[in-house]
């Protein structure tokens, strides 16, 4: 393997991971507040499904982009009438979500589109475009770094370098500012919060909102960023995928970039290696299909202890009953 | 919050919470330029209103009994078993090959075995993510999930590279043998002159869910060992106290899960499809989490959770077959019964309370 | 009256069951005709689809796709005055017409094309989900590749095992680019929904790409260099035409009887010299002759050209 | 009267649901005075403190504060006005630091940083002030409950309450702690704030109260000074009924020696040393006392006795070897060698807290062959079983049906010593009998452990409270840092001695 085909890995890499790193974060938004969220997976497909066809039919992916938020911002409100108004059963309310945006987008796409439940394909505006970083060009020369920069830094679309600053901004949000400890602290001991007179149903709406934006730029990256129209199911499974890298992450910032980016980069070896000969043995596709799920399950008995969740998570703060 | 009387709790609230389901669907068909109560109608008579509809509900209901209790054993014991599809698919395979490669003399012998190997195979595919939870501390929840995905990955090479007959084009093993096909429920109902559309998939399996419905409430409630595993979900520290074994537990529990996700295939590949085929689970795994969570755990609960989906099913059939209503209309139904009588249930609760308990306190 | 069964990808895949549904909605607008249609969600609906139809008295009934084999196996006998059709599948039965396509055929045509289009000596295929057919578009292909040129380097990738791999245009795209990233030229998707994210990455990376099923020109001019043919939709618009009493058997649509072939348009037209089309057109009339025997993957599930 | 009260409350009534919690409640607190709150468990006391600060709403009834009308509709409302609360069950987030739980909900700004930093500052003003040292930067799961508490105590003044509630502030406190508590209320009431003590202690009530008052089931029954009442005559009002105030027991009479622990090492999982290699017995017919300052080794202890953690050196029982490594070290195996254990913490490990009272008497014995019925279990069996100890046990109220979390404290206690003692067992390991639980409670649990002792069987009580291990204990140990620090009888020895021990001087510097 040469260099250069590690830097296209990573690049891909990159690219594989963006949508899982806004999922994940998003889930950590809501996670860390006390609300479980299994609903990433909805909300990512209805945003990209909101942001595809109002891109479309606006020419602007910007407000294909707003549009997905918006969407997706809807379906947390679901969630957290749900789980917080109503102190419903978390797991239940996100299941549904993820059957409600399965079936709405199809619905609507069909009599919007009349294409099956697709949109028509995005062109010019309508999508994102890659951003050269500056220098690209001219530091594309200079040995090692160069082309790392050129390569698979630069040439993304917005929406993976706001997915990148996102893991810094969450960090200083949940642990440098006052709005970060209360929502750390809703998740972790609502009553806490709750006879500091902080209001806990205001604190848990904020963070399932948040949540709503960060699946909302995950569905309109998917949709506009890396593909250019919709297409129903497209999440494929990323939701689960980025709940999983959640746990992995241990509910941190930055391990969820770490955890996602090796999820990126076990997809996208196994992208470029169909199938492996190994000289004695050729590893068939099947496996090198199965590679990353089988690569994650050894990876976290080898090397991850527990992941301790937040501890008021998943029940909803009843305080009389 | 108000206190309701129990058979409001039980009866109305649910009942409440699907008639708004239905309204929101139905108001959904009426956007979209059809007729509700022609849609509400043919649904219900699809489902429930022949017995040929209910020869598919009922095949349904069977394969989602199987998930449900799966889901909610593992429940029981604060494990949160998402591998349920990974489970049954290779319950499948554990069907496939005792029904392939041995010759049974009758399909009583290979419904007993088929059971046995459904449900071992399943169970051994809960295993490894159970052992990595006891001894590990791996979330259950990520390697459940991982090992739906190497599931698939396996059948699709065991279907496509091994099992599939030479030329078939189907990744599909080759049909069972007769004595391996099971009766239907059509067949057997004839025979004692019940009459019963035949032709449909609903078999003896059917059967063997309802046992293990009632196994599974003995097992939860009535065994030492249901009564260690629900302490165990209940309080770890205190299981330790009481001398219960976290990792035996762990394990024997997502095994049981695991066992009852795999017996699904009895159903839906010994029962119906007489063959293995690959993505034969079809998500009733997940379906199996929304039973389990609606049925509140509890195995009559599921029973009734997963003839509700059953019949959702079916009319949904029914709905695509006669009518141009797009079949994600069905989806969206499931999604706003799971959401009304699952997520929502206090908001109604809370409104039927304001209607039930209201007058009365007028009256005291 | 007609009805068609859909598999279930949906009858909007933009390849196989769409063309189904083409084929269908044109003999409707040619006759002014109606027909039942169906969308299936679970394997179980199969038999109880054709049973509800068959019983309902559509005639013909049409179904489109090999998994259908079983179910039509079993109710075919209980429906003799009904006709049955049944598309990539072979069902021996009185009242069955099975039509089948030479995929391989085709796919050899458009490899062919491929392989002398590539400047870099490499090209790519892109498969849906792993099973047996989709190996025989890739096996057909890269021979059609190499034949053009020994040294011709055919990647190969499928997108999954489950059925999610028919509707991931994102990972479509991250295959291209990955393809791309090894050299390739030219793609050519076989993947349902996921092959719109090949066609739309190699558009943007600048490399061209193959359709399939339909003609797929079409999204994005200039840049799709043709399309394989696989005409489901004359299969259906036959049927239907033919009405009930269809003459059954076995039908073999390929080369010869235009069942597959390449798709030639003014979005394309450009790509395509006259030369290049002289030599695809000089390939596909000995195939026709049997002067080149095109290996089927099915035949021993082994690719002389690609190994999976 | 020429000042307005502090606090004012007016016919406060409060249901949940069936529950009247608080009947037409008034009380007046005057402003500068420390207010002492009594009643058996389930009287009331928490919740009408929740409801002066904003936690739960009242159904009817008002407020004043120093004689203006307030309606607290939430916490934040009370922290205006004044109120600040330590709650009997620690309202801290676990895994935050001691500042920042300080600081939540009262920082200064968005932004954390200057928040912290001026909170550490206050906090050291504060601790300077009031004695009340706690380290900044340490996570409250790494600190012990008195610490805990004195951080609650800090959010309160940092909030620059002038009313602070506290609810069972001692039930966890070792007697230093307490009496450091005590201090510096009284600091605190010297300088003008009022406060409010709820307590089932009735020498706190004597030594630190101006004023108190009474409450039993909802009502509150009395309110008098202090100088004018007794202890007797408090505990009368609380419980309706005349009270045994001391444990009324005869001399030991120790038999064979039933429990002998030789050079117990144990090793936590993150491989702190807890105990040192410690040896003794316990004989049949005597109660052994441990006394100590919690987190010095006792509650390892007693998890190593009962089968819960593994350990090095020899312990026998009956004079035969326990597994303290293998296959038989579990709590299971303890119990089939005679062993009972009444754990430290009943609502984490003595009892299910979701599972029925019937359930819960099973709880570590569903293996007894009574319970059994071929597979199943019996469930008849138990349940029968379980009403005869809810009948013996007086575990109020005498519902086997209710789960174990609808009983208040004493009686959940209550259900597990039934559940222990009734095994009959040769060696009853205690932990904190009566933490936390009312004075008719504690009679009645001190009986029951001196009845087991009286029938010739060993008992190992592991108590933080001197009183307790005093006047239950025939020998009494004290453990410090994971060590014995010697032993002495009650008749010999007395608290302050215990204390000084305690604090990890041996016997010969004292
Ligand atoms: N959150 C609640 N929900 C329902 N009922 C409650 C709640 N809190 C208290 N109760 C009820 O109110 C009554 C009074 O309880 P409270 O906690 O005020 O008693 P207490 O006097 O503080 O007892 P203790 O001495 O045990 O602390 C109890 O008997 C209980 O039934
Ligand atoms: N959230 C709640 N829901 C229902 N009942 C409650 C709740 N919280 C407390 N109670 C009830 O209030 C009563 C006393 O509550 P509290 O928590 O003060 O008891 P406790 O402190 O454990 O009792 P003790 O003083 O005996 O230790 C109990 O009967 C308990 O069942
Ligand atoms: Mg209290
Ligand atoms: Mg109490």
């Amino acid at each position: 393997m040469d260099y250069l085909t590690i830097l296209q890995i990573l690049d891909s890499a990159l690219r594989l991971a963006t949508p899982l790193l806004f999922a994940c974060l998003a889930g950590l938004f809501s996670e860390r507040a006390g609300i479980f969220d299994i609903g990433l997976e909805g909300k990512m497909l209805i945003a990209a499904f909101f942001s595809a066809a109002t891109a479309y039919s606006t020419g602007s992916v910007w407000l294909g982009m707003l549009a997905g938020v918006a969407a997706s911002l809807v379906l947390s409100g679901i969630h957290g009438l749900a789980s917080i108004t109503f102190r419903g059963n978390q797991l239940i309310s996100g299941v549904a979500i993820n059957f409600l945006a399965s079936g709405l987008t199809v619905l609507i796409g069909l009599s919007w589109f009349k294409l099956g439940g697709q949109t028509p394909a995005l062109q010019g505006d309508a999508r994102f475009q890659g951003i050269d970083l500056p220098f690209a060009e001219a530091l594309s020369g200079v040995p090692v770094f160069g082309p790392l920069y050129s390569e698979v830094l630069s040439g993304h679309t917005f929406l993976v370098y706001i997915a990148l600053l996102c893991v810094p901004l969450t960090w200083y949000v949940l642990f440098r500012t006052r709005f970060g400890l209360r929502l750390r602290a809703v998740g972790e001991n609502p009553a806490a919060v709750d006879t500091a007179g902080i209001s806990v149903v205001g604190l848990r709406y904020a963070a399932v909102a948040i949540c709503g934006v960060l699946c909302g730029l995950a569905g309109a990256y998917l949709a506009t960023g890396l593909g250019a129209s919709f297409v129903k199911e497209m999440t494929a499974g990323r939701g689960y995928i980025a709940l999983a890298a959640l746990i992995f992450a241990k509910w941190r910032p930055w391990y969820a970039l770490y955890a996602t980016f090796l999820f990126g980069l076990l997809e996208a070896i196994s992208n470029r290696y169909p199938s492996l000969d190994l000289g004695f043995i050729t590893l068939p596709s099947q496996f090198m299909q199965a590679l990353p799920y089988i690569l994650t399950v050894v990876i976290l008995a080898g090397f991850v202890g527990k992941a301790t969740p937040p501890r008021a998570g998943g029940e909803p703060y009843v305080k009389e009953r | 919050m108000e206190q309701l009387p129990k058979w409001a709790d039980l009866i109305v609230v649910p009942l409440v919470g699907l008639i708004l389901a239905f309204s929101l669907s139905m108001l959904m068909v009426f956007a979209t330029g059809h007729d509700p109560m022609d849609a509400l109608s043919l649904m219900v008579k699809g489902a429930l209103g022949s017995t040929y509809g209910w020869g598919y509900t009922l095949y349904y209901a069977t394969n989602f009994i199987f998930t449900g209790l799966a889901v909610a054993v593992a429940f029981h014991a604060s494990l949160f078993n998402i591998g349920g599809e990974g489970q049954a698919a290779i319950g499948g395979l554990g069907v496939a090959l005792v029904c392939l490669f041995i010759p049974w003399p009758h399909w009583t012998i290979a419904l007993v075995a088929a059971t046995a190997a459904a449900g071992l195979f399943g169970a051994l595919w809960a295993l490894i993510p159970a052992y990595l939870q006891a001894k590990r501390g791996s979330h259950i929840v990520i390697t459940t999930i991982m090992f739906n995905f190497i599931a698939a990955s396996l059948l699709n090479y065991v279907l496509v590279n091994k099992l599939r007959p030479k030329g078939s084009m189907d990744p599909a093993t080759a049909k069972f043998p007769e004595p391996a096909h099971l009766p239907s429920l059509g067949d057997m109902l004839n025979a004692v002159g019940i009459p019963f559309a035949k032709g449909t998939p609903a078999n003896v399996t059917l059967v063997v869910a309802l046992v293990a419905c009632i196994f599974v409430y003995y097992l939860i409630w009535r065994t030492r060992l249901g009564y260690q595993l629900r302490a165990f979900g209940k309080s770890q520290p205190a299981a330790v106290y009481a001398g219960i074994n976290p990792v035996k537990i762990t394990i024997i529990t997502m095994m049981i899960s695991g066992a009852l996700a795999g017996l699904m295939a009895i159903n839906n590949v010994m029962g119906e499809a007489e063959r293995l085929i690959l993505g034969s689970v079809e998500g009733a795994g997940f379906i199996g989490i929304a039973v389990a969570l609606m049925g509140r755990s509890h195995p009559l609960g599921i029973l009734f959770a997963a003839l509700l989906f059953g019949a959702l099913y079916q009319g949904g059939a029914e709905l695509g077959l006669w009518t141009s209503i797009p079949r994600e209309l069905v989806i969206v139904i499931q999604a706003l019964v799971i959401l009304f009588t699952g997520a929502l249930d206090n908001m109604v609760r809370s409104m039927v309370a304001k209607v039930l308990v209201r007058p009365k306190r007028a009256e005291a | 009256d007609p009805a068609i069964i859909f598999d279930l990808g949906g009858k909007f895949d933009k390849s196989f069951n769409e063309a189904a549904y083409n084929g269908a909605t044109r003999w409707a607008e040619e006759t002014g005709g109606k027909f039942a249609e169906v969308e299936l969600q679970s394997d179980a609906q199969r038999e109880q689809a054709l049973r509800r139809f068959a019983e309902a008295g559509s005639n013909p009934i049409v179904m489109a796709g090999f998994a259908f084999g079983n179910a039509l196996g079993e109710v075919a006998g209980d429906y003799p005055d009904t006709s049955f059709v049944i598309i990539d599948m072979v069902v021996d039965a009185p009242n069955v017409r099975s039509v089948v396509f030479n995929e391989h055929e085709g796919s050899y045509l458009v490899g062919y094309m491929a392989a002398q289009t590539s400047k870099t000596n490499t090209v790519g295929f892109i498969g849906g989900m792993d099973i047996p057919l989709i190996r025989k578009f890739a096996c057909g292909y890269a021979q059609g590749a190499k034949a053009a040129n020994p040294d011709t380097k055919v990647l190969s990738n499928m997108t999954g095992t489950t059925g999610a791999a028919w509707n991931d245009p994102v990972k479509g795209g991250e295959l291209t680019r990955a393809q791309i990233s090894q050299g390739a030229d030219v793609v050519y998707a076989a993947a349902g929904g996921t092959g719109l994210g090949v066609l739309q990455t190699a558009a943007d990376e600048g490399i061209l790409s193959i359709g399939v099923d339909s003609n797929q020109n079409y999204l994005h001019p200039g840049k799709v260099l043709t399309s394989m043919l696989k005409r489901v939709d004359n299969a259906v618009y036959n049927a239907m035409k033919d009405g009930p009493g269809l003459e059954t058997g076995f039908n073999v649509m390929g080369l010869a009887n235009e069942g597959v072939g390449y798709s030639l348009d003014e979005n394309n037209a450009d790509l395509i010299s006259d030369d290049l089309k002289a030599t695809v057109d000089a390939v596909a009339a000995k195939i026709i002759s049997g002067d080149i025997t095109v290996h089927d993957y099915m035949s021993d599930e082994s690719c002389p050209s690609l190994t999976f | 009267m020429t000042t307005a009260p502090a606090i004012e409350l007016k016919g406060i009534s409060k249901a949940f649901g069936p529950v009247q919690a608080n009947k037409d409640i008034s009380i007046r607190v005057m402003p500068g005075t420390i207010h002492g709150i009594i009643g058996e468990n389930g009287a009331g006391k928490s919740t009408l403190m929740s409801i002066l600060y904003g936690f739960y709403k009242a159904d009817k009834g008002e407020i004043y504060i120093s004689g203006e009308k307030v309606s607290i509709p939430d916490s934040q409302a009370a922290i205006a006005a004044g109120i600040g609360m330590v709650f009997q069950h620690f309202k801290l987030v676990e895994n935050f630091t001691v500042l920042e739980n300080v600081i939540l909900g009262a920082e200064d700004g968005a932004l954390l940083a200057p928040s912290l930093r001026k909170a550490r500052k206050d906090l050291a003003a504060l601790a300077a002030e009031y004695e009340l040292n706690v380290d900044p930067d340490a996570l409250i799961q790494d600190i012990g409950v008195g610490m805990q508490q004195r951080v609650e105590i800090l959010k309160a003044l940092y909030r620059q309450a002038d009313i602070l509630i506290l609810d069972e502030p001692t039930g966890v406190l070792t007697p230093a702690e307490a009496d450091q508590l005590f201090r510096i209320l009284h600091r605190l009431k010297d300088e003008g704030k009022t406060i409010i003590l709820i307590t089932h202690k009735l020498r706190e009530i004597m030594e630190a109260t101006d004023t108190v008052s009474v409450m039993r089931r909802g009502e509150m029954t009395a309110t008098v000074k202090t100088s004018e009442t007794s202890p007797q005559a408090l505990a009368e009002l609380m419980v309706g009924r005349k009270v045994l105030l001391r444990v009324d027991k005869s001399p030991a009479q120790p038999g064979e020696k039933v429990l002998e622990v030789e050079n117990l090492k144990v090793v936590d999982s993150k491989g702190v040393v807890r105990i040192k290699g410690i040896s003794f017995e316990v004989r049949a017919g005597e109660i052994l006392g441990i006394a100590g300052v919690a987190g010095n080794g006792q509650s390892e202890l007693l998890e190593v006795l009962g089968g819960m953690r593994n350990g090095t050196g020899t312990i026998r029982v009956n004079g035969q070897d326990l597994d303290l490594t293998g296959k038989f070290s579990d709590a299971r195996s303890r119990r089939k060698r005679g062993i009972a254990h009444v754990p430290e913490d009943r609502q984490r490990e003595g009892l299910i807290m979701d599972f029925k009272a019937w359930e819960n008497t099973a709880f570590g014995y569903d293996d007894d062959e009574a319970y059994q019925t071929g597979l199943l279990m019996n469930n008849a069996a138990i349940r029968e079983d379980a009403e005869g100890k809810i009948e013996r046990f007086d575990v109020r109220p005498a519902n086997a049906d209710l789960e174990a979390k609808s009983f208040s404290g004493g009686n959940q206690q209550k259900l597990v010593l039934a559940r222990e003692i009734e095994r009959d067992p040769d060696l009853l390991l205690v932990g904190q009998p009566t933490r936390g639980v009312d004075i008719g409670a504690i009679e009645f649990i001190h009986q029951q452990i001196v009845a087991l002792r009286d029938k010739g069987k060993a008992i190992l009580l592991v108590s933080v409270e001197l009183e307790e291990i005093l006047s239950l204990s025939d020998r009494i140990a004290v453990i410090f840092d994971g060590q014995l620090m010697g032993e002495r009888l009650p008749a010999e020895t007395d608290e302050k001695e215990l204390g000084l021990m305690m604090a990890g001087m041996t016997g010969e510097d004292t």
